[in-house]
């Protein structure tokens, strides 16, 4: 049978060997934790807790900031000793609760248990909300705004995306194998909220014990399980969404305009512990790899700890790490140095040599078009790029600049080596400034 | 009626009044930054030769060819071209103030276009019938706009290469432009006409 | 020959007359003044009036009495010109001169890591608040070089902005498109400026800069009309900047410079004074380094 | 550049054994007269000088490729400082000339020097004791006699074994089918072309020649004698898919080879000039930015697709 995909992508090596087969550990507490106040898309949360205070495991310790916007909490118990601007992994300074760990880990006062058979919709998408769940594959949108679409758009189709199509990443194909139950709750959670028809959990075909296994669970329960073409960017929402349903969410568009809704199998889980056992979101399961890298692990983490700690954990650095990026290799974050917090949305910590990190001088595109065949957005990469660089933001918006999904194909194909998604990324934020200027 | 179609064919494609025959090159060169402020002029360019086409075929076959005064060919021919140049002018202007701008000089330019006169001259000396020079006039004018356009796509590629300072702008244009030619040397003999 | 001149005048005529009724069914108004102004105006389309294109703002001149002042590149000159047109009268202003507050550049300055995508100030801006350890040094990668309509900005080759007087206008073309506000408008007639924009403490400019200005007073103790020092960064105050000159000298770290006797180094405006400066000290006309 | 250089090769090969020395001489000044022309433009325009990455030895090739065999040193020359100074460094050096460099050359040296540029040495392969005589192409014969005769020539080879391997008359580049093909196999083997533009390109030729030669076999040649005669091969496979001068989406380039096609036909059986692939090459070259421009490949989500009934 032909594997579902999308048009476009390309075929990085996946690399997932060297974590794969690591079952989840849990990552032993640091003596510190820098939780930072902004780990969310939206509105930072508002400080609730003194220097000096005492806090417990799961206590609130920043308020949403707005609709958009999640409450953060402590992800363990301890003395708060600094409210104050830290390293951010967006390589800024953000205001961020520093705790010293007292090592006793007491939890506060869970919230209720709610049924998710019985639960209104609304109730449960407070608790999704007041847990602080956050789009957990990277991108960390908060949830319950997902889950809240306009009446006038129905949604009738709810997908599930294992797919992790990062290269080196392996913490949701962990996840799937060792705790598929816990993302079946999830489901149901979701399923109750959203009331849709059709569930599909969408798996790249790389991952046959995942499909298996998640096969396996689903049967009898309305979940179709569909393994994907391994292709790079698979996982991206707009291009899963039309791998499965066929559907192509509109230009400028969001998935609910097509009645779908895109979950992470990560999210399910934490959204699982939330509603069923009144935990909120304060760890996740995050894969540490990349040649630099002793002994690579899938890492169960607590929002806070330092990169510097879970390198530690697994067995630290064979050389000086060249780069370190947070996230997968594709899209994720080069970091300034380990001394930043991991956040909700940090799926991965990668670590590579100076040989492994290839740079090749820039030279001059060829129009060799390898960019327009890779592009999922079916965009034109190094044009708009050319007319980015000459400052014509009119021509490259024309192009459909605001289309691009920062996936990176066109600058891991181009064969100059040009910086085509770090243009387009420039020429979207000025776009966007522009309009925003009127 | 196959006489037509090698007129048309001939027109845009083999006698180009642009590229094989050189005329008009003033809004060859002015106008053709943008392939829609291109396509825009082609189509002014067009509503002009056409119209001009049949007005200066009466004139001289009805007015100077009776009186005997065809050495006034010339003075009559632009006066009746200018006329028109002018009311597309303001037509233009008054429809489509942003292709007004843009045409800018090269609009009230046409006037003086030795395309369009030589569009008329040229239907006089070959002796084209009335249907004959229409149609001679519309190749020649889908021969002007696609030369335009071909190079105005050319311009704006050209736009984006990092040209030697000295040969910016004009210089290149016109080497472009010499290129052009060349390519539609290749249309030579085609059709005998 | 009558033949040809009545044959002649009735084409002429015939076609006077299709113009006039065409002139007639199209007539498309414009204002007569907005030509006028259109013709002071430079024609840089520079967008420093705020508005796309000189004809536009000419436009808006005539059509909404939008201020004939607007036109900085034309100077005192257009904006009378303007306001004749208009019959307003012009309100004096001062011509500005764009400055870049800084001189840390590859050399003298700190990076936080290598940047390595789109020659843009804004790209690299973006990327972790930029390179520079400073978050109010000039990123040197020529945004506004690109942007300047004049020509009047070059960026040496250790990465920094210098702007040469004689050529900037005043458009604020720079000042729109640097993402650290690096660049800002001062009086033409000051020449003495405190080139840092950090506002971080004096212990913490040290460690990634050797020409910051660390806050340490002294200017002030020795021209205290002329500057003030705010939130860690001193400033001149152009009213008294006849009197800035003893900070200077006296500068610790040589943040203050005098545009008389120099440009930042490294640029080729380098060395000599300007002639449009009266009153130039006999004294120090070397490029300070 | 170098897998093309390499694909290319196999051809030079041919053309050696088939016209001895003087092919060579031709090859070989064209190649340094282009990496010459290349350095040296660079170091005027202060650049860095990147004649390391081939492409000035590629079109050095290609320009010989399409040369005739005995062409005196001074066309070898002058056809290499007109492909890279004009064709391509004023325009700013790789990536951005918007006609075929090599191309241009032999379009301005065939307008330029008719007699010279037409003047072919029959094949006379090393050892096989024969004298250079001058002949003329096959496409070159057809021509003259439909001009004079409106008929082809009797005698017109139909030997289509010799003509694909190699023993007519002609440019370098028009010597061996065979082993122009063997490369173009490569390169797409090699994925260094896609066979949009050469399927397209060969194709429409077979079709629209076909059609002709299904008219009037008297006057129009069969399809197979367009293949193997003329530069079709060199063209199709190494001209026509340069990347800089042809258009960057899978539908432009099947327009690009379609138009292609067309046109050679068009020049080949109605023209003034026995050969069309180098005229027809250029002039899609010119529309290309149109191509691009009008065939952009449809941005994700703007096609409504059945699934979505969601107004």
């Amino acid at each position: 049978m032909r594997l579902k995909t999308f048009s476009g992508g390309l075929h990085p090596p996946d690399s997932k060997e060297f974590s794969a087969g690591c079952p989840i550990e849990d990552c032993p507490l640091p003596e510190e934790l820098v939780v930072p106040l902004s780990q969310h898309i939206g509105a930072p949360a508002k400080p609730v807790v003194q220097v000096g205070d005492r806090v417990l495991r799961g206590q609130v310790i920043g308020e949403s900031g707005g609709f958009v916007s999640v409450p953060v909490h402590a992800p363990t118990s301890g003395e708060v000793v600094a409210v104050e601007p830290r390293l951010h992994p967006s390589g800024r300074e953000l205001p961020a609760v520093v705790i010293r760990v007292d090592g006793e880990d007491s939890a506060a006062e869970p919230m209720s248990a709610l049924d998710p058979a019985t639960a209104e919709p609304d109730a449960l998408k407070d608790r999704i909300r007041e847990a602080g769940i956050v789009g957990m594959g990277g991108a960390t949108f908060p949830t319950h705004v997902k889950l809240s679409p306009p009446p006038e758009k129905p949604i009738d189709t709810l997908i599930l995306n294992g797919v992790e199509c990062e290269p080196f990443l392996t913490a949701d194909h962990r996840l799937m194998l060792e705790e598929g139950e816990k993302i079946l709750d999830g489901i149901a959670v979701l399923q109750r909220i959203l009331g849709v028809e059709k569930t599909y959990l969408g798996i790249e075909a790389n991952k046959p014990d995942a499909i298996d296994q998640m096969s396996a669970l689903c049967s009898g329960r309305n979940i179709e399980v569909v393994p994907l073409e391994v292709k790079y960017p698979q996982g991206a929402e707009k291009q899963l969404i039309c791998a499965i349903t066929g559907r192509e969410v509109p230009s400028g568009g969001l998935p609910m305009d097509v009645g779908v809704v895109v979950q992470n199998v990560g999210t399910c889980a934490a959204i699982a512990d939330a509603v069923l056992r009144g935990l909120p979101l304060v760890e996740r399961i995050a894969t540490v790899s990349g040649d630099a890298v002793v002994q690579p692990k899938n890492l169960r983490i607590r929002v806070g700890m330092s990169l510097a700690h879970l390198v530690e954990i697994c067995g630290g650095t064979r050389v000086e790490p060249a780069k370190i990026i947070m996230g997968g290799p594709m899209m994720g974050m080069a970091q300034l140095s380990l001394d930043v917090p991991a956040t909700r949305g940090t799926s991965g910590l990668l670590l590579f040599s100076e040989e492994k990190v290839v740079r090749r001088p820039e030279g001059p595109c060829i129009r060799c078009a390898r960019c327009v065949q890779a592009c999922p957005a079916r965009l034109l990469p190094t044009t708009i790029a050319a007319y980015t660089r000459l400052d014509m933001m009119d021509e490259a918006e024309q192009l459909g600049a605001l289309d691009c999904i920062e996936c990176g194909c066109c600058s891991y194909i181009c064969p100059a080596a040009l910086p085509l998604v770090q243009t387009i990324r420039h020429a979207k934020a000025a776009i966007m400034a522009r309009r925003r200027k009127g | 009626m196959v006489e037509l179609v090698l007129i048309l064919v001939s027109a845009i494609f083999v006698n180009n009044f642009v590229l094989a025959r050189f005329l008009g090159i003033c809004p060859f060169l002015g106008v053709s930054k943008k392939v829609d402020t291109a396509l825009g002029m082609g189509m002014a360019v067009t509503f002009v030769m056409t119209v001009a086409a049949v007005v200066t075929w009466f004139i001289q076959y009805f007015i100077l060819v009776p009186f005997n005064i065809e050495y006034l060919q010339t003075i009559a021919f632009i006066l009746v071209i200018a006329s028109l140049v002018q009311l597309v002018e303001m037509a233009v202007q008054k429809l489509s103030p942003v292709l007004y701008q843009a045409l800018g000089i090269f609009l009230p330019l046409i006037t003086t276009n030795c395309a369009v006169l030589g569009l008329a001259v040229l239907n006089i000396q070959k002796s084209y019938s009335f249907l004959e020079s229409v149609v001679f006039a519309i190749g020649a004018a889908l021969g002007f706009t696609l030369a335009m356009v071909l190079f105005a796509g050319l311009r704006e590629r050209i736009d984006l290469c990092p040209v030697p300072r000295s040969f910016r702008g004009t210089a290149i244009a016109l080497v472009t432009a010499g290129l052009l030619s060349l390519a539609f040397m290749g249309f030579a003999g085609l059709v005998k006409g | 020959m009558i033949a040809a001149v009545v044959s002649l005048g009735g084409i002429g005529l015939a076609a006077a007359l299709a113009l006039g009724a065409a002139a007639r069914k199209f007539a498309v108004e414009v204002d007569p003044r907005e030509a006028a102004i259109l013709e002071v105006l430079s024609g840089a389309n520079c967008g420093a009036c705020g508005y796309p294109g000189c004809s536009a703002y000419a436009k808006a001149v005539v059509e909404e009495g939008v201020s004939p002042a607007l036109c900085t590149p034309g100077g005192q000159a257009t904006i009378e010109a303007i306001a004749g047109i208009m019959g307003v009268s012009a309100e004096a202003s001062e011509p500005e001169v764009a400055v870049v507050r800084c001189q840390g550049d590859n050399r003298k300055a700190q990076l936080k890591y290598r940047y390595l995508g789109l020659v843009d100030c804004n790209a690299a801006q973006r990327v972790a608040d930029g390179p520079k350890a400073c978050p109010g040094g000039c990123l040197g990668l020529g945004s506004c070089e690109r942007a300047c309509p004049f020509g009047a900005i070059e960026m040496t080759p250790d990465g920094l902005a210098v702007i040469n007087r004689e050529l900037c206008t005043g458009c604020r073309k720079c000042v729109s498109v640097c993402p650290r506000n690096v660049i800002a408008m001062t009086p033409r007639s000051a020449t003495t400026h405190v080139l840092c924009n950090s506002h971080d403490k004096g212990a913490v400019v040290r460690k990634y800069c050797q020409v910051g200005c660390i806050a340490c007073q002294i200017c002030k103790k020795n021209a205290p009309e002329a500057y003030v020092i705010e939130d860690f960064l001193a400033r001149v105050v152009y009213e008294h900047h006849d009197q800035a000159g003893p900070g200077v000298e006296k500068c610790p770290t040589s943040c203050i410079r005098d545009f008389r006797f120099g440009y930042p180094e490294g640029s080729s405006f380098g060395g000599g004074e300007l002639p449009s400066e009266k009153n130039a000290p006999d004294e120090g006309t070397g490029t300070a380094g | 550049m170098r897998q093309v250089i390499f694909a290319l090769l196999p051809a030079c090969a041919v053309a050696v054994y088939m016209f001895g020395l003087p092919a060579l001489v031709t090859l070989v000044l064209c190649t340094a007269g282009c990496i010459g022309f290349e350095a040296g433009c660079q170091k005027l325009m202060r650049r860095p000088v990147a004649i390391a990455d081939g492409s000035a030895a590629l079109t050095g090739i290609l320009l010989a490729m399409n040369l005739p065999p005995s062409s005196p040193w001074w066309l070898s020359l002058l056809g290499a400082f007109v492909a890279i100074v004009i064709a391509k460094q004023i325009y700013g050096g790789l990536g951005y000339n918007p006609f075929n460099p090599a191309l241009v050359a032999r379009v301005v040296l065939l307008i330029s020097f008719p007699v010279q540029m037409t003047t072919w040495t029959a094949p006379t392969p090393i050892g096989s004791g024969l004298d250079a005589v001058t002949t003329a192409t096959p496409l070159g014969r057809a021509k003259e006699a439909v001009m004079l005769h409106g008929a082809l020539p009797a005698d017109l080879p139909s030997g289509f074994l010799g003509s694909f391997l190699g023993d007519i008359g002609g440019c370098l580049g028009e010597v061996s089918v065979f082993a122009l093909l063997l490369g173009g196999l490569f390169l797409l083997w090699k994925r260094v072309i896609s066979w949009h533009i050469p399927v397209s390109f060969v194709g429409t030729v077979i079709v629209l020649s076909g059609i002709f030669w299904l008219v009037d076999p008297q006057r129009y040649p069969d399809p197979l004698f367009h293949l193997v005669t003329g530069g079709l091969m060199l063209g199709a496979f190494f001209m026509a898919t340069d990347m800089v001068t042809s258009p960057v989406t899978t539908k432009g380039m099947l327009v690009f080879g379609v138009g292609c096609g067309l046109l050679t036909v068009l020049i080949r059986l109605f023209g003034g000039y026995p050969e069309g692939v180098s005229f027809a090459i250029l002039l899609m070259n010119a529309a290309t930015p149109l191509i691009d421009r009008y065939l952009k490949p449809k941005k994700f989500g703007l096609v409504q697709e059945k699934g979505g009934a969601h107004a």
